[in-house]
């Protein structure tokens, strides 16, 4: 419903300045700018309240509304981003086009970032001065509603990404599910056990996996990256990189009989699964419960791909015929409605803590490598074994090892003393050997965990509270000759300590990947500034990001266990299903028109749109925008050189009266 | 190539086999080294901990004399050059400790802006002379021996600006470069006992005998070190490290004395008589 | 016929006395520009972390730094700004592609202009800062603040009266 | 039958262009003066100031007035005329927007008497006289007006009605002016009597330009051989025709020059120099600074380029020194 402007042309305004408890209230004083305003043109009512979000507060609003026939909806309160929503709706209760609504961000931008009161009191009224001005020239408009593709794309197999495609895919989705690797299972598929339970990681992880491979609504697609992301919201289309790995996926049934047969008798080339521990032949299969079940050609190693002459043993092999020397990377494009980010984590490089000695001593390792040592399926069949085929007699592990350090990660990596506990456990149980853990604090918070920290504890095995300083092969008694010895100061016992152990365990943190900024980009969401992903509001929007339509699980967002990670790909999964069985997305209607008649056709406007919303009208000479894939940036809109395009939202009379209303006295 | 010389007061005295194979080594490789006119005490440790406006003014004298001209310094000894770079990155950091410091300079009619850059001989050596061009003048390679890097503690910390912190590989690289092994030595940048020597003579001996001693165990034979200060502690200590341990006798030589060696130089030019443990099993075969 | 047209301009430079002729001159006030997706968010997160900073800054909010026609700019220094601050997102990371680099263009000619109209290129500023640099919008506008109350009020009302003064009618 | 409409022609700090323009109405000045009673035009008609006091208030119907204001007589004259005339049309670049006189407004008043009463070439004035306000002479007191500190537009000093647009207007627009004054059919106050729409639109080159001018360097008009047909701005000439209000029928760029805006803005912009800028430089091709710093090297002098007719209405109105 519309009122009529009063007779002088000016709407009339209705003001509200939230206290927000005392948020904003204790350091600005709500009542002057109350009053304040109350004394300018065209504001005809103005009030303070304690909440204005609540529902008392926006049902004052609506009455106000009502009662006052208020045209035009200023709020003071909050940033928009949080609930610029919610003053919407009051004014459409109250019987307002929503847009004839303006939010001013008085806490984010003044109360919380301020220390004195005066001044920060002073900043608010020349911020809702601005926004009364502003409303002058706002207009009714409407969102616009457009369908939402029904297909959605998980990238990244890790358990994460399972996690989320099954639950989507078991609400009946079809999802596509895209893997960097040749196999899905992430890191997980390298663990042995799972604290703090200890249940085998492959036990409960390769079902799922046989479950992604077999489910109806799932395309898995491995071996293949997303290499552009363009559209928005509701309709994303996706161009993938299928690598080609040499074997036709349909053909192969993973008898790995090409593997025997391949001209290599004996395995040779490092096993990246195996963290360099095994090896591998050219052609192969990561683990056993590999899925898909499909078997590679590393053309690097490959006899075939380097001279061309090859006796090609694993083709004869073959009685499918599945093996293709000639297949080629392809390129496959997708129409999503929405997109699940689980593009997990990366280890911290223990080479860059030289003092510990990884890659000097041989008897330094990664956790990761132990847990492949550890492992009843790794190179070792789960012995533990030092690089010189010892069995240690006693095992040192450090926590911490870029992890809560300002010279390389800041941050907790979160599952490191857990699974510190856990190698702890597997190696004392698998070797016998005395187990030492280093630590700075033990972090234990989660269901059953202090209780594993405990039974580890009754289990003898040692804790020296203090950051190691070195790893060293340097002997100064006859016990210490020729094993490691650490140097560390025992912060309990109050005094340095030297320790020999035969075997070094690096308790290495949690990175995000290294192509995590390619990856954001291509996804066009944020980073924090150590890298991981952004997520919308770190409490409320935990797998939401800045791009609506785009949500994020697991290690991408930050160190996370698995339960917790599985958590969160459910959540991320459950709300990609809200967008998509809403059918349709609103967008906000922020988006620019040229005004035929004023348009010279010029065609300045044209090559600046990223989204090719303007075109040029080659019969009329004018330039046009596509509504549709106009998401509203408004660069056309400053680049008009004879100001015809205008902005929704954002139109120059809006910014011009908001520049007035902040300086005007 | 030209670079300006601080030399402190070390390489006048009792490091002077320093200068001598640190000034014949880069005259060899044609670096022109131009020392700093009217210098003065660089203001290492004692200075700082009693008035440090004092001794950043000292040091601020040294750089604001070596900014009249455009080129970098190079100070040899740890001692100057931990605190040559730290009064460039004070004064950088503190402008109110700059605007002190040029209050002063002014009264000696002198100005520092704050764009010397102080470097280490290790540094110039491998990152501007570049190792093929060592290499390519080594006329008598090391070839069989055997040595230990030893960095001390001044040259990589707090400021590890052309090394790694804790695992420092300029020296080693240089040494290969002369056709030496060099001994994997864990101690590198571990404390020689020098500054300890005078106050608690007992711990100071302690230290400089453990690095001794690995030194020997590891299969070197000698101690290749680029600190003055370490290099006299370390040899001038082993008639007490015999007396109260057992008897070491090992060599303690500057790396741009193996260097000058193997360049073809000749023991007394490069200082090598001047140690107390005499230096011949590094002059073996020559 | 008016004699005091000497003293207009002043011919010192931008110096002009403060609006308030005390002495305590007026505190400056930006006017700052920030995109919704990363500045606008730093700002945002710049207040959730509780960070301090100078109360100088008037934000306005605009989806893209490329929406920022250089006429607001020069507006709002006519209408008495001190300083313009603007906030994109980091080349690379626009939220809209390349809107970033529309305003980088621009503006590096815009403040080539302003550096000849007289306007010291302390008050105008453009800065890439993305939306987890909280931090960030709180250096840049703690650092504006100080540089632009070091070179005084610009105040351009005043001193458009001012130099109306010469003539027989001021309007 | 009534008397004629009273017409009064004025100038200010002209060039004498817009006296031209208006006799270059060739015999439509005949239909003119048939239509009209001339009661000032000191470039052809001998009345003085006293002959228009004497007039009522507003008993003129238009006064023309062409010229930026730069002296205390033109700020007297145009306030008398403003006194005396119903309408004031604000007639061609200088009186709309300080034109090229409003070039100075880059420089302080001394420095400009300086250059021109001390130091520019050929100047032989050993004393280093200056006119003076007062001076005596036989007697008699002499008085010349005084230069103002800053050049103005004419609507910066009275309240205008219309303008005219243009360096100068051409005869197209001011008969249609004087067409529409004369039948009374005037567009609202305030207007521009040319069409609103960019000089594009009426480019014989439009369909030349590119979509994408992706612009890599800046020429100027001495450094290249210009192509008769082809958009200026595809060919790195800054046109500034896309920011320019039409109504000339493109003259400048038909006769192989670029536009240099004398029509000034759309109704729509503040502030054509800036609005021009934020157009065309959004289209340089590079993301480095470095690159469209040099880019921007190819325009040595923005504000003479970007505000040729316009600097007294730059938002900023001059420079500050």
């Amino acid at each position: 419903m519309e009122h009529p402007q009063e007779k002088n042309g000016r709407p009339r305004i209705g003001f509200y300045i939230c206290h927000c408890g005392s948020n904003i209230a204790s350091m600005i004083d709500v009542a002057e700018v109350q009053q304040y305003i109350a004394a300018l043109p065209g504001v005809k009512v103005s009030r303070d309240y304690k909440y204005m979000c609540s529902d008392p507060g926006q049902e004052m609003i609506a009455q106000d509304i009502r009662e006052h026939k208020l045209e035009r909806l200023v709020v003071a309160a909050c940033s928009p981003n949080l609930h610029e929503e919610t003053f919407r709706k009051a004014a459409v209760k109250g019987g307002l086009n929503a847009f004839y609504f303006q939010m001013v961000n008085i806490r984010e931008h003044a109360a919380w970032v301020h220390t004195d009161r005066r001044s920060a009191t002073e900043k608010t009224k020349d911020l809702a001065r601005a926004a009364v001005y502003r409303v002058h020239f706002h207009k009714a408009l409407e969102k616009r509603q457009v369908p939402v593709s029904p297909e959605v794309l998980v990238v990244g197999g890790g358990i994460a990404g399972i996690h989320a495609a099954l639950t989507l895919a078991n609400a009946g989705k079809k999802v596509t599910l895209v893997e960097r690797e040749a196999t899905i299972g992430g890191h997980m598929a390298m663990f042995d056990k799972t604290f703090p339970t200890l249940d085998c990681a492959a036990c409960i992880l390769t079902p799922k996996m046989s479950a992604v491979k077999s489910h109806p609504n799932i395309t898995l697609w491995t071996y293949s990256e997303v290499v552009q992301v363009e559209g928005y919201v509701g309709n994303y289309k996706v161009t993938v990189k299928r690598k080609p790995r040499y074997i036709k996926e349909d053909l192969c049934v993973g008898c790995m009989e090409c593997i025997d047969a391949c001209v290599f008798k004996e395995p040779k080339f490092s096993d990246k699964f195996n963290q360099g521990l095994g090896k591998r032949k050219p052609i192969y299969i990561d683990f056993p419960q590999a899925t898909p079940k499909v078997v590679l050609i590393d053309p690097q190693t490959c006899i075939q791909f380097k001279t061309g002459k090859c006796k090609k043993t694993c083709v004869e092999s073959c009685d499918r015929e599945a093996i293709d020397f000639a297949q080629k990377e392809e390129m496959r494009e997708l129409q999503v409605g929405a997109i699940v980010l689980a593009t997990g984590f990366k280890t911290f490089d223990a080479k860059r803590e030289p003092h510990y000695g990884y890659g000097r001593y041989p008897g330094v390792f990664t956790a990761l490598e132990i847990e492949r040592l550890v492992n009843a399926s790794g190179p070792t069949a789960g012995e533990v074994v030092g690089r010189d085929g010892k069995h240690p007699r006693a095992v040192g592990i450090i926590h911490c090892v870029g992890s809560r350090d300002e010279k390389t990660n800041k941050w907790c990596s979160r599952v490191c003393c857990m699974y510190s506990l856990k190698l702890a456990h597997l190696i004392q149980e698998h070797s016998g050997a005395e187990v030492y853990n280093f630590y700075i604090d033990m972090r234990a918070p989660g269901k059953a965990y202090e209780e594993f920290y405990d039974k580890l504890l009754a289990e003898g095995v040692h804790f020296v509270r203090g950051r190691v300083a070195e790893v060293t092969d340097w002997a100064m008694t006859p016990e210490e000759e020729g094993r490691l010895v650490l140097r560390v100061e025992d912060t309990l016992a109050g005094f340095v300590r030297r320790i020999p152990v035969d075997m070094v365990v690096l308790s290495t943190g949690l990175e995000p990947q290294a192509d995590a900024q390619a990856v954001r980009r291509c996804f066009n969401i944020g980073c924090g500034s150590e890298g991981f992903f952004q997520e919308r509001h770190p409490k409320l929007a935990p797998v939401n990001t800045f791009t609506d339509g785009i949500f994020i699980a697991g290690a991408c967002q930050a160190p996370k266990d698995i339960p917790d990670t599985v958590a969160q790909a459910g959540a991320a999964a459950a709300e990609a299903l809200v967008l998509i069985d809403s059918g349709h997305v609103e967008l906000e209607p922020n988006t620019s028109y040229v005004v035929e008649e004023e348009c010279s056709g010029c065609k300045s406007c044209v090559p600046l749109c990223p989204y090719t919303a303007i075109s040029f009208d080659g019969e009329k000479k004018k330039a046009m925008i596509n509504e549709v894939l106009c998401k509203g940036c408004g660069v056309c809109v400053a680049a008009c050189p004879s100001g015809s395009i205008r902005q929704n939202l954002f139109d120059d009379d809006e910014i011009f009266s908001e520049i007035e209303g902040v300086m005007a006295k | 190539m030209r670079y300006l010389y601080f030399p402190g007061c070390s390489l006048k005295g009792t490091g002077r086999a320093y200068e001598e194979s640190l000034l014949a080594v880069f005259g060899a490789l044609g670096v022109e080294l131009q020392e700093i006119d009217d210098w003065n005490c660089c203001g290492a440790t004692a200075y700082m901990s009693v008035d440090e406006t004092k001794s950043y003014a000292l040091a601020g004298r040294n750089l604001a004399l070596a900014e009249r001209e455009d080129l970098d310094v190079i100070a040899p000894c740890s001692a100057c050059y931990l605190v040559l770079n730290k009064t460039q990155k004070g004064l950088a950091e503190h402008p109110e400790l700059h605007r002190k410091v040029v209050k002063a300079l002014k009264a000696g009619g002198l100005d520092y802006k704050g764009t010397v850059r102080v470097r280490h001989p290790l540094d110039v050596l491998v990152n501007d002379v570049g190792l093929d061009k060592i290499a390519a003048l080594i006329k008598n390679p090391m070839k069989g021996h055997r040595f230990a890097t030893y960095y001390g503690c001044q040259i990589v910390r707090p400021y590890a600006t052309f090394d790694d912190q804790d695992d420092p590989m300029t020296m080693e690289k240089l040494l290969k470069a002369a056709g030496a092994e060099c001994v994997s030595y864990p101690l590198k940048t571990r404390c020689c006992g020098g500054s300890l020597t005078g106050t608690l003579p007992e711990v100071g001996l302690r230290l400089a005998y453990i690095l001794i001693k690995e030194a020997k165990k590891r299969g070197a034979e000698a101690i290749v070190t680029v600190c003055p200060l370490c290099q006299f502690n370390l040899d001038g200590t082993q008639g007490q490290i015999a007396k109260k341990y057992e008897r070491v006798d090992l060599p303690i030589v500057y790396f741009t004395q193996i260097l000058g060696l193997a360049m073809g130089i000749s023991a007394s030019e490069l200082g090598l008589t001047r140690g107390i443990i005499p230096a011949q099993a590094v002059l073996a075969g020559r | 016929m008016n004699k005091n047209s000497e003293s207009v301009p002043s011919g010192k430079g931008e110096s002009l006395p403060s609006r308030h002729g005390g002495p305590m001159p007026a505190e400056p006030k930006i006017v700052a520009f920030f995109c919704n997706w990363c500045t606008y968010t730093a700002a945002d997160l710049a207040g959730v972390s509780r960070l301090k900073y100078a109360p100088n800054v008037r934000v306005i909010r605009v989806m893209c730094s490329g929406r920022v026609d250089p006429q607001f700019v020069l507006d709002a220094f006519a209408r008495g700004a001190d300083g313009v601050l603007l906030g994109g997102c980091h080349p690379g990371d626009c939220h809209y592609a390349e809107g970033n680099y529309k305003t980088l263009r621009r503006m590096r000619m815009l403040a080539r202009m302003l550096k000849d109209m007289g306007i010291h290129d302390g008050r105008f500023r453009l800065e890439w800062i993305s939306g987890a640099e909280g931090d960030k919008v709180k250096a840049v506008v703690n650092d504006m603040t100080a540089k632009v109350r070091a070179l005084g009020p610009l105040n351009m009302p005043d001193r458009f009266k001012e130099w109306d003064k010469e003539m027989v009618h001021a309007r | 039958m009534p008397d004629k409409p009273k017409v009064a022609f004025y100038w200010c700090a002209s060039c004498g262009g817009c006296e031209e323009a208006v006799v270059d109405l060739a015999e439509d000045i005949l239909k003119v003066v048939e239509a009209v009673d001339i009661v000032l035009w000191p470039v052809a008609m001998d009345f003085k100031k006293t002959d228009v006091e004497a007039r009522s208030d507003k008993s003129i119907v238009a006064a023309f007035i062409n010229g930026a204001i730069r002296t205390s007589e033109q700020e007297e004259w145009v306030r008398l005329l403003r006194r005396k005339s119903q309408v004031v049309v604000s007639f061609g670049a200088c009186a709309n927007s300080g034109g090229i006189p409003a070039l100075a407004n880059q420089f302080k008043k001394e420095d400009i008497l300086k250059f021109v009463y001390e130091d520019a070439p050929g100047i032989d004035n050993p004393k280093k006289t200056r006119p003076q306000l007062e001076s005596q002479d036989e007697g008699r007191t002499l008085t010349l007006p005084e230069l103002r500190a800053m050049v103005r537009s004419l609507d910066q000093v009275i309240d205008v009605d219309y303008y005219l647009p243009g360096c100068p207007p051409t005869p197209k627009i001011i008969m249609a002016a004087v067409g529409a004054l004369l039948s009374g059919k005037l567009p609202t106050r305030g207007a521009v009597l040319s069409p609103d729409v960019a000089l594009c639109e009426e480019c014989p080159r439009k369909d030349s330009k590119p979509a994408d001018l992706a612009l890599t360097e800046f020429k100027r008009p001495h450094q290249v051989q210009i192509d008769p047909e082809k958009c200026l701005l595809a060919q790195g000439l800054i046109c500034m025709g896309p920011a320019t209000r039409g109504g000339c029928e493109a003259l400048c760029p038909a006769g192989n020059m670029a536009c240099t805006g004398c029509f000034g803005p759309t109704s729509r912009v503040k502030d054509q120099g800036a609005k021009f800028v934020s157009s065309v430089f959004s289209n340089i091709v590079s993301k480095e600074e470095k690159e469209i710093d040099s880019v921007l090297d190819g325009i040595p002098d923005p504000i003479g380029t970007f505000y040729r007719y316009g600097l007294s209405k730059c938002l900023l109105r001059r420079k500050l020194n």
